[in-house]
């Protein structure tokens, strides 16, 4: 059934993750994502799901966790300071291979900075944000439509390849209201279990992440956060063991960017001038490259695995590099592995809340 | 008249020696070194009144009280 | 695509006449983008709130140019030099806020007060960009939004203030 | 032979646990399996341990043959309140230290509690951290001589059952590793007469390794000298001052059997949304 709403985008995240078939919430009050948790506490109950506040970040990343394992899809919401907390849960996610989905609503930091304001300063953060050697997905909407089909999509892929994924998503679209289809999804993604004989955390084809176990039907399933087997049988010694397992979770990710990778091109496909951006400077960018033809607008959807193959394909012809971002350049760095940082120009702005404004690229774009 | 057997499961017996220093009848011993594991192993000596503090405290599993009536 | 926004001060109601106009248009069958920056407290700092809507749908919501502004307090105004400079009609309060060019002066608080709805000054705001902004059926679905929120009996009295201020002034 | 009553419940493939010989760890396993084997259960499918880390986390991970969560530092209780609350059938269970659960992981413990969340938390006091070679822990008594107390601990420990029992939590008790009867008989009500809500069984234990042997005994000694030392609360609260400080107190703290986190949470979906 197709429902048209007028919701923010913060909103639209609790629809498509009820439709996406979440039925855990575990999270900590926090500005600018609050409306997530405000919605969940209403509608999760309603659907026969469970919704908890937790006493902190910590424990509401941990939380999620824990349901996902006990057979919920699970997710939680926050803003900066939260996500920066919850960072060693979601490495622990990441060995245990645990599909959660965490949602960022971006807000200006670092510390407390600006808690309404929006800002894109979390990406590498997303990315990076743990310690050691660990790849999650880090996904972008654009608008709260996208909000509420890429949660979707972002619950999707964590199920599919036994991963957190990050959904990084600036305040603007949080907080912004406009008209949300909601659609229902396409498809969704069923959690493989294991039959007899197949280890829960090992797979002789390393793109084929392993069936998750269940708890509670006699499995007997180890997850532990320390170094495993693919029997979840702790070994802290071994190098092989660490090789493998830490190389696996990595090319199971990595191996299935052409799946993962997502993007998309606006205005005209075969412009010399190119606009790189994410979230919601791609807007303005967009109406800025109609404006004055002649532009090309990249924009990435998926942030993280990213597929620089494809990024240095799509900039192969370029003349003009324009990176906007709502912070003082982290997307540029992207950029600038594939094209030369000399010819590349960033429109970098930070703080108050105030968006990259069409006007502010195309002087960049005509200079 | 019960007559107890105490077993020491040699594979799980660290030689701790709480067995020995529990048992009220002092009916336990340290005999010789465990090649396998490198840890001594009690054996029963004494009687054995059936108390089962011994297998309660050991903390590796490793003693079975049997009642051998 | 078309505009309105609201600029004032935290405690004005700023965010609420923006999400009002944002529904309403909504509920007229518009591509409706609502979008604002306020401050972390209830009370005090600048706030912005605006709405674009098209019978399209919307490709960039972050505009500099407004056709329709009213500002309520001169911390609104000072705050958002570029949005004031750019946009198009400009209503603003005589008294709350210092005179800006091109702008059109008008008693929004003073009738407000007048009329006991001085708490209510968003939606006397209200009325007056729904009255320049002219779309068909918006007063009736001004109307049942406000129905659908606490206080209508006030919010709707200071909303027909603000269409008779504009009315008044011939904008 | 005979096997002994605990494996059944263990993962014989990785005996002998990894704890140093005479821990205390293993008396507290011995307990919890007798419990079992006395409330009938016959396998563990439908329990799930949770720990985090430290010496007494690993007791279930990877020992205890049952499904286990070994999450981080700290952290096991969240872990649990999610599993529980997502599935309600289960028999969540969490084993940890003082380090874990009443140092980095204290605010969990205490807001676990407060809801009265479902749990059965067992949390092993062995006054120091054992894994990382003996500091000085919440639980530390004062003046002790740990590597990071050097000169003694200036610190007091604190009184973890206490704390607890100041909450919402329905079943607190706390036992020493000498009395086996009362702690397997606390376990099993913790399990069955007070099923619900939040129960918590602080174990009495002090690390053989970094307690026992730097007072320079034996764990069996240490063992015999707890029997004197541990008394029965009631006894302990009409001691002065300088006796309590010298012995420990144990038993029940706190018995109710109200209604957990999870039934009040389901009461008032059912008021609000009518039941189904």
């Amino acid at each position: 059934m197709t429902e048209r709403l007028f919701l923010s985008g913060n909103e639209a995240i609790v629809y498509g993750a009820i439709d996406a078939g979440c039925r855990f919430y575990a999270g900590y009050p926090i500005t600018p994502s609050s409306e997530i948790m405000h919605l969940m506490a209403k509608e999760l109950p309603r659907v026969g799901g469970v919704f908890i506040q937790a006493e902190d970040e910590l424990a509401a990343i941990n939380m999620i966790i824990g349901a996902s394992w006990a057979g919920l899809k699970s997710m939680t919401a926050t803003s900066g300071p939260g996500f920066s907390l919850m960072q060693e849960g979601i490495g622990y996610a990441v060995m245990t291979e645990t599909p959660l989905v965490i949602v960022d609503v971006m807000r200006a930091g670092p510390a407390t900075g600006q808690a309404t304001k929006s800002a894109q300063g979390d990406l590498m953060q997303a990315r990076w944000g743990r310690h050691g050697d660990q790849y999650l997905v880090v996904i972008a909407p654009m608008t709260p439509q996208e909000a509420y089909d890429l949660i979707i999509e972002a619950f999707n892929i964590a199920e599919a390849y036994r991963v957190p994924v990050v959904f990084l998503m600036d305040e603007f679209i949080g907080h912004g209201r406009e008209i949300v289809v909601r659609r229902g999804a396409d498809k969704l993604v069923v959690r493989r279990k294991p039959s007899d004989h197949e280890p829960p955390f090992g797979s002789k084809d390393p793109r084929i992440p392993p069936p998750m176990p269940r708890l509670g039907e006699g499995h007997y399933v180890l997850v532990t956060g320390s170094t495993h087997n693919e029997w979840g049988y702790r070994d802290v010694h071994g190098f092989e063991t660490h090789y493998k397992l830490v190389t696996r979770l990595k090319e199971k990710i990595w191996d299935n960017i052409d799946k993962i990778f997502k993007y998309k091109v606006y205005g005209d496909p075969d412009a010399r001038r190119i606009i790189v951006c994410f979230g919601s400077t791609c807007r303005p960018a967009i109406d800025a490259a109609e404006r004055v033809g002649g532009t090309k607008v990249l924009r990435l959807i998926t942030l993280w695995p990213l597929n620089y193959d494809k990024l240095a394909e799509e900039l192969s012809g370029a003349g003009k590099v324009v990176v906007p971002e709502l912070n003082l350049g982290q997307l540029v760095y992207d950029v600038a592995q594939v094209y030369p940082r000399s010819k590349i120009r960033v429109i970098n702005k930070v703080g108050g809340g105030i968006p990259i404004y069409p006007s502010e690229i195309i002087k960049v774009l005509e200079a | 008249m019960a007559h107890y057997k105490v077993f020491i499961n040699k594979k799980l017996c660290k030689g701790c020696g709480i067995c020995i220093e529990i048992c009220p009848r002092n009916a336990l011993r340290f005999n010789g070194i465990n090649p396998e594991t490198g840890y001594r192993n009690p054996e029963q000596v004494g009687e054995c009144i059936g108390c089962r503090q011994c297998m309660w405290y050991c903390p590796d599993q490793a003693i079975v009280v049997v009642d051998e009536q | 695509m078309r505009s309105a926004g609201f600029l004032g001060m935290g405690g004005q109601g700023i965010v609420f006449a923006a999400t009002v106009l944002g529904e309403t248009l909504y509920r007229l069958g518009y591509y409706v983008a609502q979008l604002q920056n306020y401050g972390a407290s209830v009370r005090g700092g600048a706030v912005y709130g605006y709405v674009v809507f098209d019978e399209d749908e919307i490709v960039n919501p972050f505009i500099e140019e407004l056709e329709v502004l009213v500002i309520l307090h001169e911390q609104g105004r000072r705050r958002w030099e570029n949005i004031v400079r750019k946009s198009e009609k400009i209503i603003y309060d005589k008294d709350l806020v210092n005179p800006v060019k091109n702008g059109i002066a008008m008693p929004i608080a003073e009738e407000a007060d007048k009329h006991g709805v001085y708490r209510a000054m968003n939606m006397v705001a209200l009325g007056i960009a729904s009255r320049i902004l002219g779309v068909k059926g918006i007063d009736e679905a001004v109307d049942e939004v406000l129905r659908s929120r606490k206080n209508y009996e006030l919010n709707i009295k200071a909303y027909g203030i603000g269409l008779e201020l504009a009315e008044r002034a011939r904008i | 032979m005979a096997e002994h009553f605990g494996l059944k419940y263990l993962r014989k493939e990785v005996l002998p646990t990894a704890f140093c010989p005479g821990c205390y760890n293993g008396i507290l396993m011995n307990a919890l399996f007798q419990a079992f084997m006395e409330l009938g259960i016959e396998d563990l499918k439908r329990f799930v341990f949770v720990s985090g880390i430290g010496c007494s986390s690993w007791i279930p991970s990877p020992f205890i043959k049952a499904d286990s969560l070994h999450t981080l530092h700290g952290r096991a209780i969240p872990v649990a309140t999610g599993v529980k609350l997502a599935n309600p059938e289960l028999n969540v269970i969490v084993i940890g230290g003082d380090g874990d659960l009443a140092s980095i992981g204290g605010n969990h413990l205490l807001h676990a509690a407060r809801r009265n969340m479902d749990l059965l938390v067992i949390m092993i006091n062995n006054q120091v951290y054992g894994m990382t070679r003996g500091q000085a822990a919440p639980t530390t008594p004062h003046g002790m001589i740990t590597p990071t107390t050097p000169y003694g601990n200036p610190e007091r420990p604190m009184d973890v059952a206490s704390i607890i029992a100041g909450t919402n939590a329905n079943y607190v008790a706390r036992w020493c590793i000498s009395q086996y009867i009362p702690l397997k008989n606390s376990i099993k009500d913790a399990l069955s007469r007070y099923s619900r809500g939040f129960r918590f069984i602080e174990v009495y234990a002090p690390c053989v390794t970094y307690v026992v042997r730097r007072e320079g005994k034996t764990p069996g000694e240490k063992l015999k000298e707890l029997m004197k030392k541990c008394i029965r609360i009631e006894t302990w609260k009409n001691m002065s001052r300088e006796e309590r400080e010298k012995h420990v107190a144990t038993g029940v703290f706190k018995a109710e059997d109200k209604p957990g986190f999870i039934e009040t949470y389901n009461k008032y979906i059912a008021q609000a949304l009518g039941e189904k």
